[in-house]
């Protein structure tokens, strides 16, 4: 088990003949991921490695039973293309894209109220339930399948950093996903931890979290009254100065709110664990999560 | 990108939001003829992207010709001290003169985004002038807000909402009704992630003008605001800043002492945490990027030595799908172009990591390899004496 | 709220879509001057708001100036007669001289609200100038749906579904959308249920044209469209229904003899159903609305006494929070007013109703009460031999 | 039981202080709802017979706990109205107004996705749990409490001629209402079906549709796959000639879709009992559901 794809999950590539989407969709298929088609206007008809390309999504989905999209759309059209995996009632549309300027990607999040479609990210590096299916642009090879530990992230070689660890540990992971580093994103911290808990072979979750915003602290307020499974958390940023963006869209400090003190204050108080020093991480997670194994 | 209180306004008064007369000065030489031209009373405003202007002594009111001079002479060119600026402050190269204008109230107005709800949040309050995050800790119940569906637009309870709240004088209510409508359309068309009038004024004769203006573009936005984008002003950033940005590198300078190269803002961020641990000061966030090439590495190194406060430097790159020997070549070949003579622990994860590290020790530079980030801590404790 | 082809093509002209040179003509004597200015070929054109004037003769082809005058004066003012006017057909008042276009391709395109979906579908088919209910029946996979929703308007890909499925040449892509952006932004501000442009013509050198253009307004939304509603064109509807609509009275003419008069628009088709029912045929449909007033019944009796085919009427008044005696004396008095000579059946329900009977059956008018459905369908049965 | 309303619903009214809005907040009052504030904007702080008036719906809800808006806002701003019960996370809105421009309504059905606010109408008579509370402008008097039948319509005076031929049989009501006359409503047959399947006090349903659009065949296909209560379905305009609006804006038979004809043919193969003659209807009731009761 895993949570929001798996071995079935049948994916599509938003943008796949661009240099990005054409390298990724060989490294997810080469991992095993079932890439049915791509989608690049004007290209349909054609084939990119076997995959046959399409104008559109929704004929895309028509064709070849797609239920999950991947986008690798500039980010000028990126909020459109996520629109258009919306409009062809997709189960999942991943994206990748960084960039996306903020108030499209309201209106996208406010379209989206109602919809079937789960969004994750943007500018995140994607999901994968490891040895099952993989959705975006981590590097496939430091993932270790079977569980016990679901991943969420808001980030992207950070998460290959706690991954790698857990890996190292011997902890393999039922599912890993980064929500992305911006203001609005499609998935959240909550959602997820929600499907973790669902996830019977989820045994305890690892939460990496960083300055901006308040998701953390929503987060942690939800695992004390709603989650029973261990979960580790990880802030980044604590020497991170106000009023700077560090990076991601999202990640930083202003007026005072979002920063990584008062989200490891908020982790702290909701009985979660925090990992202090990055570097021991996975011994951390070894030492919890194997109390809790069956 | 934050813009100028003049650009601001000049933006304001394209989308039709009353604002005082004004007249911006780059010269000193200028400050003569443009003061014989104003009327008065005049306020004169230093143009810094930093806030807090008016107590640093950015902001002078002068009732006559001679004292708009004077005040006009000390404020261009001064180093501008405010709470945003650090100690040194920032060379103050445009000055606005602004007719002074007769009040009977002043309210505070701005949007902005609410990343939780995904809308856009409009904070309004009947203290104008003051701060308003002072306001909101210490008589919230004066601040209203509104939460605007941006696929809605602005309707008509959200406005009544705003002038009940604000108590406004009926005559008020016609004027304010249009700026706000105006201000929200600004707002959506520049692509804002801030606009913000403190103090908005409320004249003698009821109408309604913006004495100040901040402004901040959504920088993801930039590629349709050209003209806006051109605006920007470079001379207020730090010049490492700007050359990384040149380069495509995203590098904020900080005080510390150890430089950092990283790839990805998440891990950028958790490595100064680490170097913070190791029990030195990180010197500058600086995310290469996923990619990581050689070319963005030596570029990196540029910027970094371009800093002489920095004393070592800790390059933490997780390749996944990078190959470490390429990776460590790339290293050795940037240090080499750069002529690297500070110490550097490099920690590098990614296919082939033996022969990367055997690429570093055999170079003959002051690479060292740590194993994990713990070893990587312990090296950099050592690096600084 | 139907407008006819030349006012719709004036808004799609302000719009900016291109439709051909046309020129309106009202009186006969005008004809001569107008063809005389007119480029040939030219379309003569009736405009009438009933569907299918091509094959009931109301479009005419003319190549030359006399075959043009010939053309004009036949239409101007004949009796059309299509599929949707019945067998009298309808007096054409005004004509349309159009030049005729060099076309080498006919799409179809319109765009209605979906009600189920609460959206506004846009429906295209590359067999212009067809009847697109047919062509829906016959071949559906040469139609192209897509469905809009209006928080977000028309996006990208929708414009690329009708470009791709319409297979649509390169060179006819940026005209065609340009027209399908301006369309539905003329859909949405001006309040349209439908819009349908039947044929599309792409012309010899690629440029794209509106032939016909039909437009229907939606009338809950007239208050805001002053202009296009005072562009009703009364003179093809009922005349008894725009003297109903006059009074407020919700009236649409039917062929039968029993004339009715209900409050609420769902009893009252609920009403005819009964009159059908009783083995006679309703010849209306009025709904005086939910308060039922002496005025509204006044004015109801005398819109009904004044359709000839009525030789007895209906009242079902369901007056809920209405007290009958009050609605059986406002009957009396506007029967009395209008001098009422045929035969009424009148059903009513709510407080007081023993005391509303007594007032008919004492009115020593020839109004019949019933006690329930059951019993006015019997009365009516034998009103009519 | 009841559905959507009950003794416990707290009412405001948009629009209390205009002519229509006064009359019939009397008129719910005394019929016994709890009708517990007005909202007129700029005359708040004033009462309406002892109704206090507030300037928002906002300030009305915090003040009072209403949690139903009655609507009596002109059509050019009813739209808003809604929005602004939405706005205020409202659980019920019940829009009387006729007259409300077709996409003013689209954008106020799509805004609403995904929120907390259940639309009643517009264009509709309104909802009465008999007894319990009555939002509308439907007499009272008509309705007898105490069940066992839902009744649902597309109608006003023809709701109450339904409900009235019930009574007169003994046969009381849970709920009845009109879901609106107009081509774009809150609520569906569908919506009030499944509500009545799940209140355990209602036995049975009479459903009354009419002419136009297809939701009476959409609603027939679901009682088929989804209700074990009997149905009984009234449609109205068997006489109404194609291309006419009768009187409801929704009320039209266009493009052949529509007819009266093709909705009773969905009724009778989806095993609802249609009944062919309103005089009728009360005693078919009688039948059927007297059958039925426990």
């Amino acid at each position: 088990m895993a949570i929001f794809i798996d071995n079935k999950t049948r994916v599509l590539v938003q943008g796949i003949t661009g240099k990005e989407g054409q390298f990724h969709s060989r490294q997810c298929r080469d991992y095993g991921t079932r890439v049915v088609a791509g989608v690049t206007p004007g290209k349909g008809g054609q084939k990119m490695d076997g995959i046959p390309v399409f104008n559109s999504v929704a004929e895309a989905c028509l064709e070849t039973g797609a239920n999950a999209s991947m986008i690798f759309v500039p980010p000028p059209f990126a909020a459109e293309a996520i629109l258009e995996a919306v409009d062809a009632d997709m189960e999942l549309a991943v994206c990748i894209t960084e960039g996306i300027p903020v108030l499209d990607m309201l209106r996208v999040k406010q379209a989206m109220a109602g919809k079937r479609t789960r969004l994750i990210g943007p500018n995140c590096p994607g999901i994968i339930s490891p040895g099952a299916c993989k959705i975006g642009i981590m590097p496939g090879a430091i993932h270790l399948a079977g569980g016990p530990v679901g991943v969420v992230s808001r980030s992207g070689t950070l998460t290959y950093e706690v991954v790698h660890q857990l890996t190292c540990e011997g902890l393999g992971q039922t599912t890993c996903l980064g929500i992305g580093g911006d203001p609005i994103t499609g998935t959240s911290f909550i959602d997820c931890l929600q499907a973790f808990a669902e996830d019977p072979e989820t045994q305890g979750v690892v939460m990496v979290g960083e300055i901006g915003g308040n998701a953390e602290e929503e987060a942690a307020a939800w695992i004390a009254a709603n989650m029973r499974k261990p979960v580790v958390g990880f802030i980044a940023g604590l020497s991170a100065p106000p009023g700077r963006r560090m990076g991601h869209a999202g990640a930083i400090v202003s007026g005072g709110r979002g920063t990584a003190a008062a989200k490891l204050a908020a982790m702290r108080e909701n009985h979660i664990h925090v990992c202090e020093n990055l570097g021991n991480l996975g011994r951390l997670c070894k030492e919890i999560f194997s109390e809790v194994r069956p | 990108m934050k813009i100028h209180e003049y650009q601001a306004k000049e933006l304001f008064r394209q989308a039709g939001i009353p604002v005082p007369d004004g007249q911006v000065c780059h010269q000193k030489e200028e400050i003569p003829a443009l003061v014989a031209s104003l009327n008065l009373p005049v306020a004169i405003k230093a143009q810094v992207l930093a806030g807090g202007r008016g107590k640093g002594g950015g902001v002078l009111l002068a009732n006559t010709a001679e004292e708009a001079q004077v005040a006009a002479d000390k404020i261009l060119g001064m180093q501008l001290v405010t709470l945003q600026t650090g100690e040194e402050g920032t060379e103050v190269k445009t000055i606005l003169f602004e007719q002074a204008i007769a009040l009977k109230k002043e309210l505070y107005l701005s949007m902005l985004i609410d990343r939780e709800r995904a809308d856009i949040v409009i904070i309004a309050s009947r203290d104008g002038g003051m701060d308003i995050e002072t306001v909101a800790q210490q008589t919230p119940e004066r601040i209203v807000t509104v939460h605007v569906n941006p696929l809605l637009g602005l309707l008509g309870f959200q406005l009544r909402k705003l002038i009940f709240d604000l108590d406004l004088d009926p005559a008020v209510k016609k004027p304010f009704t249009a700026l706000v409508k105006k201000l929200f359309a600004l707002f959506l068309d520049s692509d804002c992630s801030l606009v913000e009038i403190n103090p908005l004024a409320i004249t003698a004769d009821n109408t309604i003008m913006a004495l100040d203006a901040k402004m901040e573009i959504d920088d993801n936005s930039l590629f349709r605001h050209r003209k806006i984008a051109a605006t920007h002003d470079c001379s207020q950033d730090d010049v490492l800043e700007v050359a990384a940005a040149a380069h495509g590198l995203n590098y904020i300078r900080l005080d510390g002492s150890i430089g950092s190269m990283v790839n990805g803002a998440g891990l950028a961020m958790a490595t100064m945490d680490l170097i913070k641990q190791a029990g030195v000061e990180p010197a500058n966030f600086l995310d290469v990027g996923g990619g990581a090439s050689a070319e963005m590495v030596e570029n990196g190194f540029r910027i970094l030595l371009s800093d002489p406060n920095v004393r070592g430097i800790f390059i933490n790159i997780f390749g996944g799908i990078l190959r470490c020997d390429i990776l460590a070549r790339g290293v050795v070949s940037a240090a080499r172009k750069v002529d690297l003579s500070l110490p550097v622990v490099v920690r590098m994860e990614g296919t082939n990591v033996e022969e990367g590290r055997q690429i570093l020790a055999h170079s003959g530079l002051n690479l060292t390899s740590a194993h994990n980030l713990n070893h990587a801590v312990s090296l950099l404790t050592a690096m600084v004496p």
